[in-house]
């Protein structure tokens, strides 16, 4: 750690971890809801927990980014922050109001807590990822601005990297494409087309520009491979992003009123999509292959190549499975899409943060670059844990979705839907179990930052040959 | 001549094409825009609509049904409820229907406690979605 | 044989930054879908695609192709020009590109607004769906192609550039015949082929 | 002008001149009203040589070695092989 404002991103890491924790006990919840359909009904109906799994995420890679942001911000820009002490207020507002966000989906009922924050006034609410209540909408809004504020005077008044410009430029859109969520006309396909500007545009468009700067920073701290090289594929690999993703939201207006035409333009684009994810596997292995030191931090290594990995497998494979508008007129809405969404969270934000904090904890607890042997050993178990439970999560869920398809969609006898997630309930067991093993490489996870605590850190090995 | 990959050119790339691809989606948004009137069944939009899609989002249900293939995959798909359940009077009756502590071992929708005005709203809601035109979709009445 | 030339002959990489091909590639590609979209489609509608093919402006899309091929020309003896370190002849062969693919930004933004006054869009039917959505993108692409022509021009006018270091002549040389090679294949795939 | 640049700027002009004939070709084509399968493909054909052209004198490609080589060429052959294909099941003569 070279400067002390860095410090800020212990907090938001931190705050992230045990949020993530949060959010897998209410999949593990979800999932024996799946097989098990009365239980904890009506005290926790299957929504309100769907609403807190789905929402945590969001809001822990939100902590993440922004951990990311001031940790690797001060060291490209080569200053301290601008106000670190803005960033550790902005973190309470922001996990208070969450937290309070999250109580009131447990505690009250949904439409009592709309009703409590004036839902009619600007109705924003119970639509899918965006359900919280307004007045939280606005505090999110609040945070972003005081955060670009931050890292944005930082960046401006410092050493400006394509790292860092390619991270503003990512966190900016996070902050532009959420405003959509403030547009909820009655008319149901204007609703929709716009809501996919905020969950579209995120997750296919800004946030992997945030994953890929976070990506490239983390390289060249690693492998000591010349700036310059992953700084130009870098730019390469977003390039490819936009093109192919903007365009791309086209494979979500299929079916929603939309003209027909996007069916042509989403297939064609979102085809394409997989290339970036495809180029940045090929990048990473790369760059890792050409490194010229070993670094001690092997873990943070290891994550960084798994992201590469399980991004394409989980956004470009699983993506691609069903984006072709005659496929996806059989699958879309199904189990399909789930493990999709499983697969791509996972392989690209999930990992992408947990890369971050794997190559930059080590400092922020005042080591000189990376945890015990002891330590690292644990956390790539936990890396292996986590990361094969979730391919077969995605294996049983697309399992699930395939028979699904079929039965419901597909067959000369359609069968109801009901019906069929009773014949497909074996998948979902499985589902479940590979949903506990996950949640135990969480807490292995969890686990690796209390083990070897005392003794020394692995030291780096000089390959310069 | 020789062989140069710059990043000054890869910067370009980044930039333009970004551009490029946005207004391009700018220009295909304004024309979905100018087709909606024929496809979003707006002429159908009434008060009554408009709070049953109110009520629609502030009981969560996107929290485990689909509608239109979006949302959660719990519960029935609800763009065609009109049609499958049996219209205005099937949907009213079944939301009605619901048991307060659920059903032993299964799924079951909550007990909503709807007054006959919001239980027509939404019915009316879930006619006017059954209405819009989605390509053909979903593949058949099961949803 | 100079030396030069022997060293040209084992060239590896195409003229222009790397980069450019990597977005000539995608762009390429995604042509390509497209196209092999227009043909599948067609299978299941030929007497519709054939009915509309015939109403379009096939006498102006001759007119376009020679354009296109005319501004790719110039564009060629741009290069060649400032190979030779002469930027006064290259700039005029840029700007005399820039005239071929501005007629060409004419004549189709002519048909457009002849289809527009009857009322056409890309809703009208699946024949001018792909007409539309192809031939629009495309006409996107040459707009950018001679925005890019432009700026060379005017960096080329200002001898920014010489015999030895050229390189965005060539990545914009490389760009623009890219634009041409695309409507090469869709000017006789949307107005001849039937 | 050196000997370099004179022998590819003068294939670049014999493509143009080339390029504009079978262009006027097409035309022709067009508007005789020649119609069937066999006068499709023939356009389709003379586009595909359009393109190599360009791709090797235009592009440049014919003094490259290697990947870079085909690229042009590669892409013809994709779209080419795919339109005529369709092209050919349309038009029923596989029947």
């Amino acid at each position: 750690m070279q400067y002390k404002s860095q410090a800020v991103a212990k907090l938001y890491f931190i705050a992230a971890i045990g949020l993530f924790v949060g959010q897998i006990l209410f999949g593990v919840i979800l999932g024996l809801q799946y097989v098990i359909g009365d239980f904890l009904f009506p005290e926790i109906p299957f929504n309100v927990a769907r609403m807190v799994h789905t929402n945590l995420l969001i809001v822990w890679l939100l902590f993440g980014f922004m951990g990311a942001a001031y940790y690797l911000v001060p060291e490209e820009a080569e200053r301290e922050l601008v106000s670190p002490g803005l960033a550790v207020l902005m973190f309470w507002v922001f996990l208070i109001a969450g937290a309070l966000t999250i109580l009131g989906y447990l505690l009250v009922p949904y439409s009592g807590l709309a009703q409590m924050t004036g839902n009619d006034l600007l109705p924003t609410m119970g639509r899918e990822f965006l359900e919280q209540p307004t007045i939280t909408k606005i505090g999110i809004v609040v945070v972003a601005l005081a955060f670009l504020y931050n890292i944005g005077m930082t960046i401006l008044s410092g050493r400006k990297t394509v790292v860092n410009l390619v991270l503003l430029i990512g966190l900016v859109g996070l902050a532009v494409f959420f405003l959509f969520s403030f547009y909820n006309p009655d008319n149901l396909v204007k609703d929709k087309y716009y809501w996919w500007w905020v969950v579209h545009l995120w997750v296919e468009g800004v946030w992997e520009l945030i994953l890929g700067s976070i990506l490239a920073f983390v390289l060249i701290k690693t492998t000591g491979v010349d700036r310059e090289v992953i700084e130009k594929w870098l730019y390469v690999i977003i390039a490819m992003t936009l093109i192919t993703g903007i365009i791309g939201t086209g494979h979500h207006y299929y079916w929603i009123g939309t003209p027909d035409y996007w069916q042509w333009w989403g297939s064609v684009f979102s085809a394409m999509e997989p290339i970036p994810f495809f180029m940045m596997t090929v990048f990473a292995f790369n760059m890792v292959n050409r490194r010229r030191r070993n670094h001690p931090n092997k873990a943070a290594v290891l994550w960084a190549l798994g992201t590469a990995v399980m991004a394409f497998l989980g956004a470009g494979v699983w993506g691609f499975l069903h984006t072709l508008a005659p496929v996806n007129y059989y699958t879309h809405g199904t189990q399909i899409t789930a493990a999709h969404g499983h697969m791509a969270f996972y392989g690209a934000y999930v990992m992408i943060v947990l890369t971050m904090i794997s190559y930059a904890m080590p400092m922020l607890r005042g080591r000189k670059a990376a945890s015990s042997n002891r330590s690292q050993v644990l956390e790539m178990w936990s890396f292996w844990l986590m990361t094969v439970s979730m391919v077969f999560i995605t294996l049983f869920l697309t399992g699930a979705g395939i028979l699904q398809t079929y039965l419901q969609r597909y067959s000369d006898t359609p069968l109801p839907f009901m019906v069929v997630q009773e014949k497909i309930e074996l998948f979902y067991w499985m589902r479940e179990v590979a949903g506990v093993v996950f949640l135990i490489g969480l807490l292995v996870y969890i686990a690796s930052f209390f083990v070897g605590t005392k003794e020394p850190e692995v030291v780096l090995e000089q390959t310069d040959a | 001549m020789s062989q140069a990959f710059t990043k000054a050119m890869a910067r370009n790339i980044f930039y333009g094409g970004s551009v490029f691809f946005f207004l391009l989606f700018l220009a295909l948004t304004f024309d979905s825009e100018a087709t909606f009137p024929e496809r979003d069944n707006r002429q159908n939009i009434t008060e009554s609509v408009a709070m049953g899609k109110r009520l629609w989002e502030e009981n969560n249900c996107i929290g485990c049904h689909t509608l239109l293939g979006e949302g959660a995959y719990f519960a029935p798909e609800l763009g065609n409820a009109y049609k499958r359940l049996g219209g205005r009077e099937g949907i009213m009756a079944f939301i009605m229907s619901r048991p307060k502590d659920g059903v032993p071992g299964r799924r079951s929708m909550p007990q909503f406690n709807f007054t006959q005005e919001e239980l027509e709203a939404l019915a009316d809601f879930l006619k006017y979605v059954s209405e819009i035109n989605t390509a053909d979709w979903p593949p058949n009445i099961q949803g | 044989m100079s030396d030069k030339l022997v060293a040209a002959q084992v060239r590896h990489y195409p003229p222009g930054d790397l980069a450019v091909w990597i977005l000539i590639m995608a762009e390429l590609l995604v042509f390509a879908l497209f196209f092999a979209a227009y043909g599948f489609t067609r299978m299941g509608h030929v007497a519709l695609f054939n009915q509309y093919q015939a109403t379009l402006d096939r006498t102006a899309a001759v007119a376009n192709t020679l354009a296109l091929i005319t501004a790719s020309y110039f564009v060629v003896r741009a290069v060649a020009a400032i190979r030779e370190g002469n930027s006064r002849h290259s700039a005029r062969w840029l700007w005399a590109g820039v005239g071929m693919g501005v007629l060409f930004l004419f004549i189709k933004g002519g048909e457009y607004a002849e289809h527009l006054s009857h009322g056409i869009n890309l809703s009208t039917n699946t024949f001018y769906m792909f007409y539309l959505s192809l031939t629009f993108f495309h006409f996107m692409h040459v707009i950018v192609g001679v925005i890019v022509l432009v700026i060379l021009a005017v960096k080329v006018g200002q001898g920014r550039y010489s015999a030895a270091e050229h390189a965005d002549v060539e990545s914009g040389a490389s760009y623009w015949h890219m634009v041409d090679l695309v409507w090469l294949i869709l000017f006789p795939l949307v107005y001849v082929m039937h | 002008m050196d000997s370099q640049t004179r022998a590819w700027l003068r294939p670049c002009t014999w493509t143009w001149l080339v390029m504009v004939c079978l262009t006027l070709v097409t035309w022709l084509l067009g508007v005789s009203g020649a119609q069937g399968l066999w006068v499709a493909l023939l356009v389709l054909g003379f586009a595909l040589l359009k393109g190599q052209l360009v791709g090797d004198w235009f592009m440049g490609l014919h003094g490259v070695s290697g990947f870079w080589r085909w690229v042009v060429s590669l892409w013809l052959l994709l779209v080419g092989s795919l339109v005529s294909i369709a092209f050919v099941i349309s038009s029923g003569v596989l029947n």
